[in-house]
């Protein structure tokens, strides 16, 4: 545990998983992950840490880590919406909702809230939050323009303003030092990821996507220092699992990277399929290599977003063909068909399903459409489905 | 000349088939579901193969399809009746691209290749108005039978336009136009067409081509198809006679043969058989 | 109205030239389209059609395209044809009636739409990215983002003249000038400074005009009816930004509307009560909607969509001519952020047009194909009860899709809207007699 | 003495309601609204006169509601089910800040301000899930009087997990569960927890202040009231006169025209 921290104990917020074998580490992760009293968030405040809430997709958590505070990552949440329903209309996605329930109920206690312009729906929930909690709220506008030779310098100033929101919160100042050490940590933690993504890539049989899911989650739960431990840990174990191979067909997931479909349902598609890649919380996985070290942290955290980055139906940037994207990631992982999923209501994500159930037309690539909701209890109509896309690749 | 089952476990009824390696059909039985979807299954096999003039033991591999597929121990495998009826449909019509299937409680359209294999396909499960059910409320609440709509809608001249966004509303709506001395016929009629133009969005979704085959109960009133026609502006294949109800059970019989073969010749290739193709590595 | 009002035959003038300057604006696209000339695609929201006519692109406002086919009450075989192609029902119906038009060749009731050279959108809606990726595949034309960072949170826009509000409109001026440099490679027409300080001209009148033509409307009765007439004003104020015909319909509107209100001369209707309206027009019963609430005496005043549907031009913004492009930037930055800020922050806005318009009642009409507008409809009625007792309903609908447009349902939330408005009045009477 | 009425014709019921002067209900009816929408409003209204053995010059304003409220032809003016449902509400207990109304077809959630003003409603108009008519089709597959309903799901403890939303489906799933031994009280209790759960949804869109006020026919079923104070956390309200509440509220606003008639003449805000 580095210095990096002030005014908080060194003992670790989620310390459940520690020295026990593979299936007790991920029965900890899974608990952790369904638990919608965020109890790491809680022990976390307890201890006077402060917590800075981020709404989906990507959010430069450096910054916030280098303040000493714990970036959570805002992703809804398994709940009944009573307090926050009446704040929404009827036409909206799940996740706003729930977000805002978790705030409401008093689940989570946050200092600062961040929301992106993602979608026209997450740009509102800024004026939304800010009028029902006592706490600042903030948009940070990432670039809707990454094309612009400009737009690096813009967001090198846009990321500037938010560490000075950060300086107020944590009550001190965010060096260029403390910037470059949480830069490190995070590198480290998605060489993790990329690892644990190979594996499942590799030897899926090994790395069901539930739990590639669940051990992924856990970075937007707690201190990446904790995720980096138990990535570390946990790793050598998977790589060493013995684990039957089943005549499953390989997919990629495609449409998860804001609101998260429930754990069983990724469950479900586990038993009768391989997810070999996905974009399940790619804003955990957004930036694809390390971001480079030297010169001013916050150009390279600004360049990093533009160079070095993944893609999502939500950054419209020439360089990402839509189409073209989904295909490379089909071709790189391996895969002979694609589960592509859009959450109920959901714009950008509806408005993708077009872009590529027709690239995937064309290339004779097979693949299923379903619509899925956070809150979804009842999969028969979706196992149907599943059932039937996988019984006519298998039957000759 | 291998034998084999297909049971179909329909929400309302429960139907067997049992068909020859070439595709004959050698029996057929259909039993009331219940709410024993594993008994309906037992009955309806023992008494498929007592049409079939068989033994048990002379089937040689059972495949379970529909809305019970899971809850019954007969079976071999399991399959959904999207895949199953692709099979039987496209076994009587050869040339089947789009199949709606028009149930007691759920519609369903999908888009098949030449070798029968489902490419795309929608379903409306979650409410009744698009449905068998739709139709027997709307008769009920005007006083029919099931049975009575055939002959009771032939009579129409003009469809009366129902709404059909909610199989309940469409009772206040009868009410209201039997109260503006609309014909029951029409009215009937009426109901008929709301559900086609349901179907019709349906199968638009998954990219509908020709040509369209119609299998399911609704089939058994038999305006229906009559009206899908119109709406099509195409020809429609129906399964003849009783046969549209069997076409899933039909297709699960055909897929047991098809993986009687498979398991055959891969029984054949570890025998040492030299030269045979290796099966497609998964 | 007196005789000397019907002679001059100046009141009802805004709306007959409105109509006129339309059916020519489409003309003229038809016109273009048969020529086979490439259009310059743009939105309501930062337009730019002030730097955009310096190339002599035809302009055309997709937006506007699809509003016209509700209208006509053709939307929904457009809505059909674009989900037949796989769009979803729950997305932006403006989307997939531009998506048909496309289908078919542009063609459209008001007459055929040019195909698109390029698209320039803002991120003020985030749709407008996701709409242009569509041509973007059909047609392989450049989609142009000029992004503009709105209020970080609320009240906190940053000033002119600020650190903050020079590093935004710097990122902004750059852009542009990289726009300039694509619509010359695409035109082939070189750039024309002079041009550009032309339209910006024309553009600062009807800014002015615009504001006047807003502020006009405190007048008791009101001259115009912010809903109806409002939409065809905006309208113009759209299609012909930055036109000399643009800056001299509203000329002679403040004209008319300054007349109306010298004289006491009000709507089509007796007004009864006063009316805010929040969100967009239910475009497939256009007229009837707005009846539902003439019948009972209701003229809207003012409304969140005459502010962000014309980009900002309430503000009256005024163009420094001798810095045209730094200006340009700035004016856009402003126009788009306050825009934005009239949707996401809007509830001391709406105080104080409750206060300065004297509303009686405020209509909140989310509607289902915009999250935009929509999203924060609820909670700001919620905030906005909790600092003023105006009455406020909550009605939604949507702009395109009849198939969530339930006029029986509205019929029932509206009538029971103005009866608690009437035995409200009962009881203030009844108090003070 | 001046006599108020109000008919509230609903989907599957008419209700006819009088009020004296003094606030105070004195004739009353029910009837099947059938295919004649009209005859069954002046049948109810007749029944109401009878009922309260009053003459009908004797009512000198009658306003009509509910779905059928234009068919009210008798009557001098209309007003919507949703403000009569608010106002009665207000009448029969003051603190009423939202008010749950499970009729034959709809359910309505109404949020009032203490003047009994509407200040937002919702009402599930896509879809008959989640409505008494639920019940309907559930007592029919068990084939038990809709009065037994309450009392057997009281008796239930585990609640089966109803799935289906739709009432058409109601039947079938509840004969499938009949199929795998479960006990019809706990089916029943299931069947009661998906209706609580959708018309809790709808409150929640309109926000929950205390009191709630339950209304409409459903009312009368114990096991419904017991459901929704378990999921609401508190008891709701519920007059013996809940089905009649619309048609109350009805019969209240046309006092208030009767009274504002003879006030001194100035030109209140006027209805069209």
């Amino acid at each position: 545990m580095s210095a990096a921290f002030t005014g908080r104990s060194a003992a670790p917020v989620f310390p459940a998983w520690r020295g026990r074998a593979l299936d007790g580490i991920l029965y900890h992760c899974r608990e952790l992950v369904e638990d919608t009293d965020f109890p790491t968030v809680r022990r976390w405040r307890e201890a006077g840490g402060k917590v800075v809430g981020h709404f989906q997709v990507y959010f430069p958590e450096e910054i916030a880590h280098a303040g000493g505070m714990l970036p959570f990552k805002v992703r809804g949440a398994a709940v009944e919406p009573t307090q926050a329903e009446s704040r929404f209309g009827s036409y909206l996605c799940s996740i706003l909702k729930t977000s805002l329930e978790l705030a409401l109920g008093k689940r989570v206690e946050l200092d600062l809230f961040v929301t992106h312009p993602i979608c026209d729906a997450a740009r509102n929930l800024a004026g939304v939050w800010g009028r029902n909690l006592p706490y600042p709220c903030r948009i940070l506008y990432l670039p809707q323009n990454p094309n612009s030779a400009f737009a690096a310098r813009y967001l090198r100033d846009e990321y500037d303003r938010t560490r000075r929101v950060c300086e107020e919160i944590a009550g001190r100042p965010i060096s260029d030092a403390d910037l470059t050490h949480s830069i490190a940590v995070f590198n480290e933690n998605r060489a993790l990821l990329r690892a644990l993504y190979a594996l499942k890539r590799e030897r899926p049989w090994q790395l069901p996507a539930d739990d590639a899911y669940v051990l992924t989650a856990i970075g937007g739960l707690v201190p990446r220092e904790e995720h980096n431990d138990l990535l570390r840990a946990v790793l050598p174990l998977l790589e060493a699992r013995t684990a039957p191979r089943h005549d499953k067909i390989r997919v990629i997931l495609e449409g998860a990277f804001c609101e998260q479909p429930p754990l069983d349902l990724i469950r479900a598609i586990a038993r009768s399929c391989y997810v070999v890649d996905d974009d399940l919380l790619i804003g955990l996985r957004w930036i694809t290599s390390d971001v480079p070290d030297g010169g001013d942290p916050l150009v390279s955290l600004a360049e990093s977003y533009i160079e070095r980055s993944a893609h999502s139906p939500v950054q419209h940037d020439l360089r990402k063909p839509k189409d073209r994207m989904l295909l490379e990631r089909i071709e790189r992982s391996g895969a002979q068909a694609a589960i592509l999923m859009a959450a109920k209501m959901c714009e950008p994500g509806l408005e993708e399903l077009v872009v590529h159930t027709r690239a995937l037309d064309q290339r004779g690539i097979p693949y299923f459409v379903s619509e899925f909701e956070e809150n979804m209890s009842s999969f028969d109509s979706l196992e149907i489905q599943l059932e039937t896309f996988v019984e006519n690749l298998l039957f000759d | 000349m291998t034998f084999t089952a297909g049971i179909d476990i329909g929400s309302t009824y429960t139907k067997a088939v049992i068909a020859r390696a070439d595709g004959v059909i050698l029996g057929r039985a259909m039993e009331p579901t219940g709410f024993k979807l594993a008994a309906a299954a037992e009955r309806a096999f023992a008494r498929v193969i007592e049409a079939a003039g068989l033994a048990r033991a002379d089937v040689a591999y059972v495949v379970a399809t529909g809305f019970g597929r899971h809850q019954t121990a007969i079976g071999d495998v399991q399959v959904t009746d999207l895949t199953a009826a692709a099979r039987g449909a496209s076994h009587f019509f050869p040339g089947t691209r789009t199949i709606l299937d028009v149930g007691g409680q759920t519609m369903k359209a999908s888009r098949i290749g030449a070798d029968a294999k489902v490419q795309s396909f929608r379903l409306n499960d979650k409410c009744a108005a698009g449905t068998g059910a739709f139709l027997e409320k709307t008769a009920r609440y005007m006083g029919y039978t099931t049975q009575e709509i055939g002959p009771l809608v032939a009579t129409s001249k003009t469809a009366v336009p129902i709404s059909g966004v909610c199989a309940v509303f469409a009772e206040s709506e009868v009410i209201n136009q039997l109260s503006e001395g609309a014909a029951p016929a029409d009215i009937m009629h009426g109901a008929i067409v709301s559900l086609v133009d349901r179907s019709m969005q349906l199968m638009k979704r998954v990219r509908m081509e020709p040509e369209f085959t119609l299998i399911g109960g609704i089939l058994r009133f038999e305006r229906m198809s009559d009206v899908v026609r119109g709406a099509l502006g195409a020809d429609v294949n129906v399964p003849p006679g009783d046969l549209v109800q069997f076409t899933s059970a039909f297709g699960a019989a055909l897929l047991g043969q098809r993986r009687l073969r498979r398991l055959a010749a891969e029984a054949a290739r570890a025998a040492g058989a030299p030269g045979a193709p290796v099966g497609r590595t998964t | 109205m007196d005789d000397t009002a019907k002679d001059t035959g100046i009141v009802g003038r805004g709306n007959d030239a409105g109509a006129r300057l339309f059916r020519e604006w489409f003309q003229g696209l038809s016109h273009a389209a048969d020529e086979g000339r490439g259009a310059a695609y743009v939105f309501v929201m930062g337009s730019l059609c002030e730097l955009l006519r310096v190339f002599d692109f035809p302009i055309v406002f997709p937006e506007i395209n699809s509003l016209q086919t509700a209208v006509r009450r053709v939307a929904h075989e457009y809505l059909n044809e674009a989900e037949d192609y796989g769009f979803s029902p729950d997305i932006c119906g403006y989307v997939k009636a531009d998506v048909a038009v496309q289908l078919r060749g542009g063609a459209h009731p008001m007459g055929t739409i040019p195909k698109p050279a390029l698209a320039v959108c803002t991120n003020a809606c985030n749709t407008y990215l996701k709409w242009g990726e569509i041509w973007e595949r059909m047609y392989g034309m450049p989609l142009f983002t000029l992004d503009v960072p709105g209020s970080r949170g609320a009240g906190l826009a940053s000033a002119p003249g600020s650190d903050d509000f020079e590093l935004d409109r710097r990122y902004v001026e750059a852009q542009l000038r990289e726009l300039i440099a694509l619509c010359e490679r695409v035109s082939g027409v070189r750039f024309d400074i002079d041009r550009l300080r032309e339209h910006m001209a024309h553009a600062t009148a009807m800014n002015a005009g615009w504001a006047r033509v807003l502020e006009l409307n405190r007048s008791r009765p009101a001259v115009f009816n912010a809903l109806s007439d409002g939409t065809i004003f905006l309208g113009v104020a759209n299609g012909f930004r930055g036109t000399a015909e643009g800056a001299a319909y509203f000329r002679d509107l403040v004209e008319e509307l300054a007349f109306k209100a010298e004289r006491g001369i009000g709507t089509t209707i007796e007004e009864q009560w006063r009316l805010i309206f929040v969100g967009v027009p239910c475009y497939p019963i256009f007229r009837r909607f707005t009846e539902l609430f003439t019948d009972w005496g209701g003229v809207f005043v003012n409304s969140t969509y005459l502010w962000f549907a014309s980009g900002g031009a309430n503000l009256g913004f005024a163009y420094d001519l001798a810095r045209p492009i730094e200006s340009l930037a700035e004016g856009v930055l402003l126009g788009v952020r306050d825009a934005m800020d009239s949707m996401f922050f809007q509830t001391r806005a709406l105080a104080g047009m409750v206060a300065d318009f004297a509303a009686d009642g405020v209509v909140f009409h989310p509607i289902k194909s915009c999250r935009t507008v929509s999203t924060g409809l609820a909670d700001t009625r919620r905030a906005l009860m909790a600092v003023t007792d105006v009455p406020s309903l909550f009605v939604e609908s949507d702009l395109m899709d009849r198939r969530v447009v339930s006029e029986a349902q509205m019929k029932n939330r509206i009538d029971a809207f103005f009866e608690g408005l009437a035995s409200r009045r009962h009881r203030a009477a009844a108090a003070t007699a | 003495m001046a006599y108020a009425a109000g008919v509230d014709v609903g989907a599957t019921q008419t209700k006819a309601v009088l009020i004296n002067e003094a606030r105070e209900i004195v004739g009353r009816s029910l009837t099947d609204t059938g295919a004649n929408v009209m005859r069954a409003a002046e049948t109810a209204f007749a029944e109401a006169l009878t009922n309260g053995d009053i003459e009908e010059e004797a009512v000198e304003f009658i306003v009509g509601t509910g779905y059928g409220r234009y068919k009210v032809t008798f009557g001098n003016t209309q007003v919507t089910e949703i403000s009569c449902h608010g106002r009665g509400a207000v009448h029969m207990f003051p603190l009423t800040r939202t008010v749950l109304d499970m009729g034959g077809q709809d359910t309505k959630a109404i949020r009032v301000q203490p003047s009994g003003e509407i200040v937002d409603f919702c009402m599930n108009d896509k879809c008959a899930a989640g409505t008494g008519r639920f019940l309907g089709a559930a007592a029919v597959a068990l084939d038990l009087p809709l009065a037994e309903l309450g009392p057997t799901a009281l008796r239930g403890e585990r609640a089966v997990k109803i799935s289906t939303t739709c009432t058409v489906f109601a039947e079938s799933e509840v004969l499938s569960w009949l199929g795998i031994g479960k006990k019809i009280e706990d089916i029943l209790l299931g069947v009661h927890e998906s209706i609580g759960a959708r018309s809790i949804g709808l409150l929640r869109r309109v926000g929950i202040e205390e009191q709630v006020t339950f209304t409409g026919g459903v009312t009368k079923n114990a096991a419904m009231v017991a459901t929704l104070n378990k999921r609401l956390g508190l008891s709701v309200n519920v007059g013996d006169e809940a089905h009649y509440m619309g048609a109350l509220g009805a019969a209240l606003f046309a006092l208030d025209r009767i009274v504002a008639g003879r006030a001194p003449a100035h030109a209140p805000g006027g209805a069209a």
